[in-house]
């Protein structure tokens, strides 16, 4: 693959609800290598075009590509097998498993094994599912119920989930939100670990501004559903309308 | 769990007992247990209990004289919820802890089934009370059966005769839309054109069982202008369309050219709404049955005398059950059931409708059909059908021939 | 085919509708605006008859059914709020398997109890003089009951038209329809509403019950075929519609007594044909609730 | 997630030869009744798979217990064709039937979901009630010809709790695959199992085939131990009692279902033995339990060593806090 071609791409897509449009015509694209953030005030759209680029909802017009192809009007469950893991932004895990479980039942869908009548799910998998907990910080909790583990822990739990399928684009919603300021920092050092090491591109959907440019390589800002800059951290930073449009006083 | 375990510890204990009395020399003084599977709730709850009060009384007047041979008869007897299959399994369970005869239950599709997966099967005569359905005594029929009830055969045949001695020529036919009724139906069909030649079927209704509204189906007969509509409604479907046929003058139109399966039941409930001059047959109808042979008047007086009211056709139906059968014992002097089953085949029985004969080859009840109008009566403070014609079960009946051509054999 | 016999049906289409009407937009209330599942619903119906019966058999068709028409609906509510205050409120917390079990028991009982105290054998009333008989219009013969019964629906119709419009309950009601999780953000006191709910819910019924007595045979399998046919209306209805159950429950109806004309069986088919299809083509009847599944 | 293990096997396999050898303590009267509870366990069982592992809430299920049923009576009556083809048609013909209603059924969400199986299963209930010459209509047919050797009560007891513990050994093995464990998560959260690779309508077809292939194997069974069919065995009824069982036994409780059945079937024979009153009883009884357990008697068996036996290592808290939302379908 070459630097040049997007992992993942949108070209001018638009979503609207009724008379409400939240999405117009945006284009963006996900490099390998790069860790991209969508920044925007509440309703600005993001998480509807998270749900465009994921298959949860498709778009009224425009397109989406994954590694080259055009997936507009795939599934959620097609992308994944293309290489596309997401998290959502309320925690969703499944709170009746242990966490171990959870992964594992990642793994097992990721692998097609879905309609697999025979064998044991509790027996299947259960190192790498605990591999990926101990990146994440949670082996010694892998037993427990997912319902009953801390915020903080779900959050990892829900990281550890959306890497189960070995995804080569993970997007994650807000993965911070809710974290008291060590949790988030020990998070974003496991994404970026993870992101690392496995060179996994990630586009993020963020509020907290400290996150955002201390990790992030680029900076979408989303304002009324459309694209008011992309760019480098710096040039963002700078950006007058961002700065009226967004940040406001404060900044 | 524990609760089933006792009672399988009691019944276990039954069974011993029961095969402890087994033995003839036992037996003398033992109660002869009746099996009984009624269906006491569910869709024919209204004819179980009264099928269960008509055997019951005669129990209890058998019992007074003294029993049979010798021995008092004690009545066992299970809510089957109008269900075939309970039916069977407790017919079964009954049989097998030592009852000696079996009343069957009343609704057809149970009755079918005791018949052929229980009666047959254990050798135990059964008594079919109120079903008419034609199978039991024909295509299904096995030695241990015999029936009280005219079949549809035989009532469809017995008014069909009736009819054809009259000019009417377009006749509709309604039913509701059940096994019995279509069967019913048919055979009143293939009769009506075999007996008057000019008769032909204008229209058919089958509106559901239970129906709410027969307006659609009133308008249809209506419409196809008919001199003669024959139905064989009954009970709840009878009423309803009783009130909503009355209600926009349908009687008038057929000028009370209309019949049905007039029940001394229906006709109270249908009380001043009971449409006078139209006409209806009826299976036990209290009236004459009161005022006829010996045993039909001290089955009324016995009832009326018990229960405060007078008895309906499905008491009388099952009440004749019991006596015939044990007038049967008596004539076999046995309670065995091939010597029975010999005695049903050979002996005049005396029955409330009047002496009773069974036919060898179908232990088809050679049960005359009631045909009357309807009066409303001072005597009984309700509606009656006023007996025109008692078309007798010799003239109604399927010949040998017939039978054994419908059984294909 | 005849267009005075196609109208005829019509009517008598229509008047069955409103007495499904009647019994399924209290269904529909309960469970679109508070989630309720009342499987023994129909035994409101039920037990509104036979005590219509009793009424008429001791005062006579006249004075007797406009008796019952006042009395019964009552008698209804009360048992309806005893219910609810004393059962139903204890199993709303485990979502609708509470619901399920409670009411389907209560049919059970409710069913053996009636047939226990008033027989299995069939009853039946007479209307009272001035509603016997026919009218005829453009030569159909119209049963004059039916009329009454298309009049008096008319006008609970009217009623629950401007109690549900008009009245702070009605607007609690229509809330609740809309956004079933706000009602116990704003304070509402979803205690006190669901038994006011239930109580509209069963006298309509028990109106059902008296009008319907006079016009067919009164016994004890009336309980489930009605509920069974409304909650067929208020699927096509769609949930929590006391309107859609309106048109659903005429459309029924009609449905019911038309099919008659070309096929030679029961209407049953009919209603169970029409829900089928109406939710393989809407999967969640003709109106959809947010929130509501 | 369920876990499959040699142990559990075995104790369903003994629970089974416990119900054969109930023939020792059960006089011979009475095994009929417990047969059809044992066929009837059977049917609960696989309703089960779909109301307690699937969330989806069938109200239909009468529909494939009785279509197994009348298959093998129309083959045997009707035509006079040997049991074995009976069954093999039966059987294949009802892979169609649930494909069928599988892919018209699972349209509708939640409680449509429900509402279009027992619509379903009433259109079918009419075209058999009405269909004299085909069916019998409402009297249904008699007279199921079975061999020899299936020729009594015994023998047709040891047949249905062998299919019955079949069925119980085949739904302990599919919850414990990895389907059975994504079939719970889908119940528990159809968009992430979406978000993470699964197909939930596929899913849930797969599980809802399954499920009725079931109930037509155990309507077989019905067929050959009551040598007889009738029509309400399809109809709505059939499919609720079903229902109330699985919700009476608990539906999160892997042998729930089967206490169910034994609760409600033993009450209900026990008291039509001596009363009239069974709906009295049987209402008075769900009535209590809605009121005690409102999540089913299973659950709150949990713990104890009568629990561990019922309902294996489910895990406590899935008992305690059931989803709290019933979902039947995913969008």
């Amino acid at each position: 693959m070459s630097l040049a071609s997007p992992v993942l791409e949108a070209k001018g897509v638009t979503k609207s609800f009724g008379a409400f449009t939240a999405v117009r015509n945006v284009s963006l694209a996900v490099y390998p290598q790069e860790v991209v953030a969508i920044i925007g005030p509440n309703g600005a759209g993001k998480t509807t075009l998270f749900d465009l680029l994921t298959g949860r909802k498709a778009p009224d017009s425009g397109e989406v590509s994954l590694f080259g192809r055009v997936v507009t009007h795939e599934p959620p469950w097609r992308r994944v097998h293309r290489g596309l893991g997401r998290s959502f932004q309320v925690s969703s895990v499944f709170p009746t498993l242990t966490a171990l479980e959870n992964v594992q039942i990642g793994i097992l869908l990721a692998r097609k094994q879905t309609f697999q009548l025979f064998g044991q799910a509790s027996l299947a998998h259960r190192a790498q599912a605990a591999a990926l907990l101990d990146q994440v910080g949670l082996r010694d909790r892998m037993d427990r119920l997912a319902g009953e583990l801390s915020y903080g822990d779900q959050r990892a739990l829900e990281l550890a989930v959306a890497l189960s399928s070995r995804p080569k684009v993970l997007l994650l919603d807000e993965p911070t939100a809710g974290m008291g300021g060590e949790e988030t920092d020990e998070c974003l050092s496991r994404v970026k670990a993870i992101a690392a090491a496995e060179s996994i591109p990630v586009l993020f959907i963020e509020h907290d501004m400290s996150v955002v440019f201390s990790f992030a390589t680029r900076v979408i800002v989303l304002v009324a559903g459309e694209v008011l800059v992309n760019g480098a951290p710096a040039v963002v930073r700078a950006d007058e309308r961002v700065r009226e449009a967004y940040f406001g006083e404060s900044f | 769990m524990r609760l089933m375990q006792r009672d399988a510890r009691k019944a276990l204990l039954v069974l011993c007992l029961g095969m402890l009395t087994a033995t003839p020399v036992a037996a003398q003084g033992e109660p002869v247990v009746i099996a009984g599977t009624f269906d006491l709730s569910g869709a024919a709850a209204d004819v179980g209990k009264d099928a269960f009060e008509g055997a019951k009384l005669a129990i209890e007047i058998v019992n007074g004289r003294g029993g049979v041979l010798g021995r008092k008869l004690e009545l066992r007897h299970q809510d089957n919820g109008t269900n075939p299959q309970k039916s069977v399994d407790q017919a079964t369970a009954m049989i097998r802890d030592g009852a000696k005869f079996l009343m069957a239950p009343q609704s057809s599709g149970s009755a079918i089934a005791v018949n052929k997966a229980v009666s047959g099967k254990l050798k135990i005569p059964t008594c079919v009370s109120t079903s008419t359905a034609d199978d039991i005594t024909i295509k299904d029929f096995q030695p241990y059966i015999f029936t009280m009830s005219a079949n549809s055969y035989m009532e469809s045949r017995a008014i069909a005769t009736r009819l054809a001695k009259e000019p009417f020529k377009r006749y509709a036919v309604i039913s509701a839309d059940y096994a019995g009724g279509r069967s019913g139906a048919n055979r009143f069909k293939e009769f009506i054109k075999e007996l008057n030649p000019n008769a032909e079927i204008v229209v058919e209704e089958y509106p559901k069982f239970g129906a709410t509204d027969y307006t659609a189906s009133i308008n249809k007969v209506l419409a196809a202008k008919p001199d003669y509509v024959w139905s064989i409604l009954f009970g709840a479907d009878l009423i309803t369309f009783t009130k909503q046929a009355q209600a926009i003058g349908f009687f008038e139109q057929v000028n009370k050219h209309f019949l049905a399966l007039y029940d001394g039941n229906t006709l109270k409930a249908l009380g001043d709404a009971a449409v006078v001059g139209t006409e209806g047959w009826q299976r036990v109808p209290v009236n004459i049955v009161s005022k006829g042979a010996a045993e039909g008047q001290a089955y009324v007086s016995g009832f009326k005398a018990k229960n405060g009211v007078y008895p309906s056709d499905w008491a009388g139906l099952a009440y004749d059950c019991v006596m015939i059968w044990a007038q049967a014992v008596e004539a076999a002097k046995s309670i065995e059931p091939d010597a029975v089953m010999k005695a049903i085949e050979t002996t005049e029985f005396k029955s409330v409708r009047g002496p009773l004969k069974f036919g060898a080859f179908d232990h088809q009840g050679e049960v005359p059909v009631y045909i009357g109008k309807v009066v409303q009566s001072k005597e009984f403070g309700q509606p009656l059908l006023d007996i025109a014609e008692i078309i007798p079960g010799s003239i109604a009946r399927p010949a040998e021939d017939v039978v054994r051509k419908l059984r294909g054999n | 085919m005849d267009g005075r016999l196609i109208l005829a049906q019509v009517v008598a289409g229509v008047a069955t509708g409103a007495l499904y009407f009647l019994v399924a937009s209290g269904l529909t209330l309960i469970w679109g605006a508070l989630g309720v599942v009342n499987l023994a619903h129909g035994s409101f119906f039920m037990l509104a008859a036979f005590a219509a019966t009793t009424l008429v058999h001791q005062l006579g068709p006249g004075l007797g059914l406009l008796c019952a028409l006042v009395v019964v609906p009552l008698l209804v509510l009360v048992f309806a709020v005893a219910l609810e205050t004393t059962l139903f409120r204890r199993v709303y917390v485990g979502g609708i398997w509470g619901q399920l079990l409670l009411s389907f028991g209560l049919l059970l009982v409710v069913n053996d109890l009636v047939r226990t105290g008033f027989g299995a054998v069939s009853r039946s009333i007479v209307a009272p003089d001035f509603l016997q008989g026919f009218v005829e219009i453009f030569g159909v013969r119209l049963a004059k009951y039916q009329l009454a019964i298309l009049a008096t629906t008319g006008l609970v119709a009217l009623y629950l038209w401007h109690l549900l419009a008009r009245s702070r309950t009605g607007r609690l009601i229509r809330a609740a329809v809309d956004d079933p999780a706000m009602l116990g953000a704003v304070g509402v006191d979803v205690k006190a509403l669901r038994t006011r709910v239930m109580g509209i819910a069963a006298v309509l019924a028990g109106i059902a019950g008296v009008i319907a007595a006079p016009r067919g045979a009164v016994n004890t399998t009336i309980d489930v075929q009605i509920v069974v046919i409304a909650f067929a209306v208020i699927v096509i209805g769609g949930l929590g519609s006391v309107w859609g159950a309106l048109v659903a429950a005429l459309l029924v109806g009609i449905a019911e007594a038309l099919s008659t004309l070309v096929i030679d069986q029961g209407g049953e088919v009919v209603i169970f044909a029409l829900m089928a299809l109406v939710l393989f083509v809407m999967p969640t009847g003709f109106q959809t609730i947010a929130g509501r599944d | 997630m369920e876990h499959l293990s040699w142990r559990r096997a075995l104790l369903l396999v003994l629970l089974g030869l416990a119900a054969a050898a109930l023939v020792l303590v059960v006089p011979e009267s009475r095994l009929p009744a417990v047969t059809r509870t044992v066929m009837l366990a059977g049917a609960a069982m696989s309703l089960n798979l779909l109301i307690g592992n699937a969330g989806l809430v069938s109200m239909g299920h009468g529909l494939f217990l009785g279509f197994g049923a009348y298959v093998v009576a129309i083959g045997s009556v009707k035509h006079g064709l040997s049991l074995s083809w009976c069954i093999a048609l039966a059987i294949s013909s009802a892979v169609v039937l649930a494909v069928v209603s599988a892919i018209i059924a699972l349209r509708a969400r939640a409680l449509f979901f429900g509402l279009l199986t027992l619509a379903l299963s009433q259109v079918a209930f009419v075209f058999v009630a009405r269909n004299y010459a085909l069916t019998g209509g409402d009297d249904g047919l008699v007279g199921i010809n079975v061999p020899k050797w299936l020729d009594s009560d015994l023998a047709q007891h040891f047949v249905a709790v062998g299919v019955t513990t079949a069925v119980c050994l085949l739904l302990l093995m599919i919850l414990a695959s990895p389907f059975g464990a994504i079939l719970r998560a889908l119940r528990d959260n159809p968009e992430r199992v979406a978000s993470l690779g699964g197909h939930p309508k596929h899913i849930e077809f797969i599980a809802f085939v399954i499920a009725g292939i079931l109930a037509a194997i155990m309507g077989v069974v019905a067929a050959i131990t009551d040598q007889a069919v009738e029509p309400t065995l399809i109809s709505w009824t059939t499919g609720a009692t079903l229902l109330v069982m699985v919700a009476l036994g608990g539906r999160f409780t892997f042998l729930g279902p089967i206490l169910g059945v034994v609760i409600l079937e033993t009450t209900r024979t026990l008291v039509q033995t001596y009363s009239e009153h069974s709906d009295l009883v049987v209402g008075l009884l769900v009535m209590g339990c809605a009121l005690a357990f409102p999540e089913g008697i299973g659950p709150s068996l949990q713990g104890s060593r009568l629990g561990r036996w019922f309902g294996g290592p489910v895990h406590m808290a899935e008992a305690a806090t059931p989803p709290s939302t019933e979902r039947t379908a995913a969008p």
